[in-house]
């Protein structure tokens, strides 16, 4: 579903991709950690065309990023995208949110899809919230907002980049559970995450970068109780000491 | 000319530098002496007449870019001035005089020309360069936007005297009780006063010339320069 | 004398509201057509393009690095030259429309650019076009970081369109030097002409500060 | 009016310009130090708690922005006298200038003193400042960064502005081609001069402007959260 | 050394503070926890006047605040505060940020100030990062300056708001051991955190706050193994579980 082969990319002179070799099939859930820096965000970001990559080869849903034939608007409506900061439109309510993309995108009717709106709505547990501003939901209720919006493109793939580390602790969970929900659904999703409990639950593989490279991939269960190299234990250690 | 008997319609550029030659009365009407004038030559023409208003900046630009066809103001035609626009035969001579606030201690020639006088004059008008020759010792200041506010200044004490045209000042002192200013009766210059049009308009400039000839001859020039510039008679009708 | 002068003031009431008038019709039209001009110089500016860019770039710099003045005179005097005749009013809304669409312009361009790239990102992701992104996402947040500017803009406006008197056009600066001519008293007339600019840019300046007070209330933005 | 256009005569006209430009950039210069210091009066009066220093100071600014310059102008040059205050004309209207930019800088300023995040204030209470030590130590400095390119922009308006000077006698640029208007009748010549040289002025200012912003950008203020 | 007796706050309608009484002794290292716009914040805040409270006492450091007597800016030299958003000053140097208050508000000489900030820089690690600029440094060195400065101050307390939840994962451990070394100098703390293993290790005492009130108090052992309340096992559950 997505393969990257080989991808490389600078920021100026700074080489921030070094030489990706990846590939994620289709209903895998994978989750990505790594410390701050080491090119988490920017490799999911490649996979929607957020940022372009300068070479090597980036198949998505069997279409090769930056071909002309490749429509990057049309692949992104099959890519749901999750951003740390939610991302909301503040100038929109919740349905207005989870409804626009449908309707503009996707041409489809608007009692339609609002119907579908609600649903997928009440579906994160905000039934309560559909003309609710995102100034009034807090971090939690708004980042299944844009979950929701999300799904409701009815992807093929969703991408996550650290969609719980700008959340209250107790507001962390409300997001996993929806999360774990379309893990379970089985779609393609690559997450970016420190949450090691999310990892355990649903990820098929967790890949491990450092410093613009894949250094370690493996199952949830190797990765944890058996990281191979000394810089994935020293991560883990850290972010699972305190 | 002929454009003008096409269109049916004289067009003049004035400048609204107060009475006696161009006002607004207080009716919102434009009159004076200067746009009398204008409207005499019109009926002669036989055509309508349209006022085009401009202040200072917009005067000459109206007139050389084509949008009037020709200029009616209290303006004095200098040679250089000559140079880019074509002037009438004088319709009339007057001389700038010296005012000054009645009672202030500058009542003569003689109190004016000492060292640090403050003079106001008008920006651009011949009074300036009076002025300049006249008081050599003293502090010219140039004001736009009119006589009336000449006087003004001078009787607000930002200016000690003023130098202007006299029949201008004569003029425009009505605005104020009677007696607020000296006019002192040295007239400092004589100047002629004159109408202008573009040289490439050599037509509407012999008919204009035509035109003053003849009405100076059967008095009606005479006429509205006495109503307007040699008398008071005017305000009765126009305050 | 005080008295003397108010009273024939007061005879000029129907020229001043003529020249009020006058004002508000210049500056009105000017205004909606200046905002509808900025608005769309604001969006190409942002762009993307650098040709676009620089290019109003650098009418935004003649329009504003060069005296109103001599923008209408260049608009009214010398466009007939090369075979644009135009009457004193339309010259006076096109100078004025081409300065408020200056100033506008950059206003909406930097509201565009205060919409922070998450907001782009999100609407890239979920596959809006370009045309869609702005109209959607990116002009309704602009808007609300523009609008106080933009009416604050307005007031300086509708003050400059008093330069137009130059042209011919009785506003209502040109209506207080008329009156002067009859009644020399600068101070007096010049006071109730302010007092004429203030009754129509005051709720103006009102307005403006309510919307940013409304802003910074209603502050709408995702909190982190 | 363009075929004619006669550089001879501008040449000849080019030291009275040369003039001209000197006095309205000394005067300009002088009047924004006069604006600096009102606005910085005003702006302080308007953030303060009292009503009685608020007030006046809001009522100011509005009257100051709802009217026009001109409108001011006149109100100084023939109402001071009326109160027994004759001055120059020149500082009659380096007054007027910096009153009337004084009250948008006053603006300018106190829009960069709350765009300061509430943190930091609370960082400089907490810390035991007093309030004129935050201001100094902490807002200011950082205020400063934000109001200088909106003070350059308004360092810009007052320029044009000065040119209302003419009005009442003062020999700066756009007098000079207003002489060459009138003397010459040549209107083209004048204010086309006139206006390169106001365009030089402009992107003296700009540049200006640009140069600080860069200047003041090498430590990119605003934290990495 | 802190001590709330029967202190309300309202912000407009909304009763944030509820009754609140408590007291801190000196050298005790007090962790308070709750949900989200439970009053924790405002609680803390409180007791250097950043929020002033409408009724009841709050004596701190044998002083009430809101008395004429009370000279607030002398008070808040004696509590150092660290905020959740570092709030460094952006325009100075890690030096100068920890020099400031003390030359101009303890009006220390510049040197000595100096060769004490530096010395304090070192003890949170950051000895080679004097001369840089807030924005040159990542958000757990910001954190350490932000301490360091109030440290300089040599106060007799310590608040902390939350002072990791802005971090990445890996950074907060760095700023917790910062921590845990101020509060083995048995200096009066109260720190208002989610980090359960930092509040194990040193604090004497767990306040569990909601809806504005103080609803359970108690050591750490016995509060993370046998919470007394609905609404603490609730909360517990929520922020341990994943
Ligand atoms: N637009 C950009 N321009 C220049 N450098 C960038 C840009 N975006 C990211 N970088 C740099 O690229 C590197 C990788 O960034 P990236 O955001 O992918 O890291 P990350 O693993 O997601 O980190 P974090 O956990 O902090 O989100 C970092 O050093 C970052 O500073
Ligand atoms: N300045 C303020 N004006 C009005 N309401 C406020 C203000 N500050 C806080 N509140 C409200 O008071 C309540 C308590 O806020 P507080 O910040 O103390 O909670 P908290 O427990 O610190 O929450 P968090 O964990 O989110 O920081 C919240 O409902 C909040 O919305
Ligand atoms: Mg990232
Ligand atoms: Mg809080």
């Amino acid at each position: 579903m997505i393969e990257f082969r080989g991808v490389n990319k600078w920021f100026g002179a700074l080489h921030v991709l070094k030489d990706i070799t990846l590939s994620v099939e289709p209903r895998e859930v994978v989750v990505v950690c790594g410390p701050s820096g080491s090119g988490k965000s920017t490799l999911i970001r490649c996979i929607n065309g957020l940022e372009t990559i300068k070479d090597g080869d980036l198949v998505v849903d069997g279409q090769r990023l930056g071909d002309r034939a490749t429509n990057m608007t049309e692949l992104r409506t099959e890519i749901g995208f999750v951003f740390q900061a939610f991302n909301l439109y503040p100038h929109k309510t919740a349905l207005e949110n989870v409804t626009l993309a449908p309707i503009h995108v996707r041409k489809i009717a608007r009692a339609e899809a609002e119907a579908s709106g609600r649903e997928m709505l009440a579906k994160v547990g905000l039934a309560d919230k559909f003309n609710a501003y995102p100034s009034e939901l807090s971090g939690g209720q708004q980042q299944r907002v844009a979950i929701a919006r999300c799904l409701c493109m009815r992807p093929k793939i969703m991408l996550f980049d650290e969609p719980t580390s700008a959340l209250d602790p107790e507001m962390i969970s409300e997001v996993l559970d929806v999360m774990v929900g379309v893990a379970e659904e089985r779609m393609t999703m690559m997450v970016v995450t420190h949450e090691m409990g999310f990892a355990r639950k649903v990820a098929q593989r967790v890949v491990f970068m450092d410093a613009g490279a894949v250094v370690e991939t493996g199952t949830p269960e190797e990765f944890f109780s058996d990281p191979k190299t000394d810089r994935s234990r020293a991560f883990l250690s850290k972010i699972l000491r305190h | 000319l002929d454009d003008i008997t096409k269109r049916g319609e004289l067009r003049v550029a004035v400048q609204t530098q107060g009475p006696p030659f161009s006002m607004v009365d207080a009716a919102g009407k434009r009159t004076g002496s200067s746009v009398e004038l204008a409207e005499l030559m019109a009926k002669e023409m036989g055509v309508k007449i349209t006022f085009q208003d401009y202040d200072w900046d917009g005067l000459i630009p109206a007139l050389l870019s084509g949008k009037a066809d020709l200029l009616v103001a209290d303006m004095t035609p200098t040679l250089a001035r000559a140079m880019k626009v074509a002037f009438t035969k004088p319709f009339m001579h007057t001389g700038s005089a010296v005012f000054a606030k009645s009672d202030s201690k500058f009542g003569t020639m003689e109190a004016c020309k000492a060292k640090g006088t403050k003079i106001a004059v008008l920006l651009g008008a011949t009074g300036e360069k009076v002025a300049k020759e006249t008081f050599p010792d003293a502090e010219i200041k140039s004001y736009k936007g009119g006589g009336p506010l000449l006087l003004d200044a001078v009787n607000n004490g930002q200016a000690d005297c003023g130098v202007n045209d006299v029949s201008a000042v004569k003029g425009q002192q009505a605005a104020y009780p009677a007696g607020s200013f000296t006019i002192m009766p040295e007239v400092l210059s004589k100047e002629p006063l004159a109408f202008a049009t573009r040289y490439d308009e050599p037509d509407l400039l012999i008919w204009m010339n035509l035109f003053l000839d003849q009405v100076a001859l059967d008095g009606r020039l005479q006429k509205n320069l006495d109503y307007w510039v040699n008398s008071e008679d005017w305000k009765k009708d126009h305050q | 004398m005080i008295w003397f002068q108010l009273q024939s003031l007061m005879g000029s009431y129907p020229l001043a509201l003529r020249g009020l008038g006058m004002t508000i019709a210049l500056s009105g039209i000017s205004l909606v057509l200046g905002t509808i001009l900025g608005f769309a110089f604001g969006v190409l500016r942002t762009s993307g393009s650098r040709l676009l860019d620089s290019a109003i770039g650098l009418w935004v710099d003649l329009i504003r690095g060069t005296p109103f003045l001599v923008q209408i005179f260049l608009i009214f005097f010398i466009l007939p030259e090369l075979g644009v005749e135009l009457d004193a009013f339309t010259a006076g809304i096109i100078a004025l429309t081409n300065l408020a669409a200056c100033f506008i312009c950059e206003i909406v361009a930097a509201g565009i650019r205060s919409v922070p790239t998450g907001q782009v990102e999100a609407a890239l992701a979920s596959g809006l076009s370009q045309w869609q992104r702005m109209r959607q996402v990116v002009l309704p947040q602009a808007m609300r970081v523009s609008l106080p500017p933009l009416v604050g803009q307005y007031v300086l406006l509708i003050k400059d369109s008093s330069v137009v008197s130059a042209i011919g056009l009785t506003d209502l600066t040109r209506v207080g030097w008329l009156v002067v001519q009859r009644v020399p008293n600068g101070l007096l007339v010049f006071a109730i002409v302010g007092i004429g600019y203030f009754a129509v840019c005051y709720p103006l300046i009102l307005l403006a500060r309510r919307l940013e007070r409304r802003m910074s209330a209603a502050h709408g933005e995702v909190q982190l | 009016m363009l075929e004619n256009f006669s550089f001879r005569t501008i040449v000849e006209y080019l030291p009275l310009f040369g003039q001209g430009f000197a006095a309205t950039l000394w005067l300009s210069i002088v009047s924004f130090a006069g604006a600096l210091a009102v606005g910085i009066i005003l702006c302080a009066m308007n953030l303060q708690r009292s009503r009685l220093l608020q007030l006046p100071a809001k009522i100011y600014i509005d009257a100051i922005r709802a009217t026009p310059l001109l409108a001011q102008l006149y109100f100084l040059y023939f109402g001071l006298p009326r109160l027994g205050v004759v001055l120059p004309e020149l500082f009659v209207g380096i007054l007027a200038l910096a009153l009337n930019s004084g009250a948008y800088i006053a603006e300018i300023i106190r829009a960069g003193i709350l765009s300061i995040s509430r943190g930091q204030v609370e960082a400089g209470i907490a810390s035991g400042m007093t309030y004129s030590q935050r201001m100094r130590l902490v807002i200011l400095p950082q205020a400063i960064r934000v109001t200088i390119p909106p003070l350059l922009g308004q360092a810009i308006v007052l320029v044009k502005d000065s040119a209302l000077l003419s009005l009442i006698s003062v020999a700066e640029l756009t007098r000079a081609g207003q002489l060459l208007a009138s003397d010459r009748f040549m209107p083209a010549e004048g204010f086309v001069t006139t206006a390169a040289c106001y365009l030089v002025l402009y992107y003296g200012l700009k540049s200006l402007a640009a140069f600080s912003a860069r200047w003041l950008g090498v430590r990119p203020i605003g934290s990495r959260t």
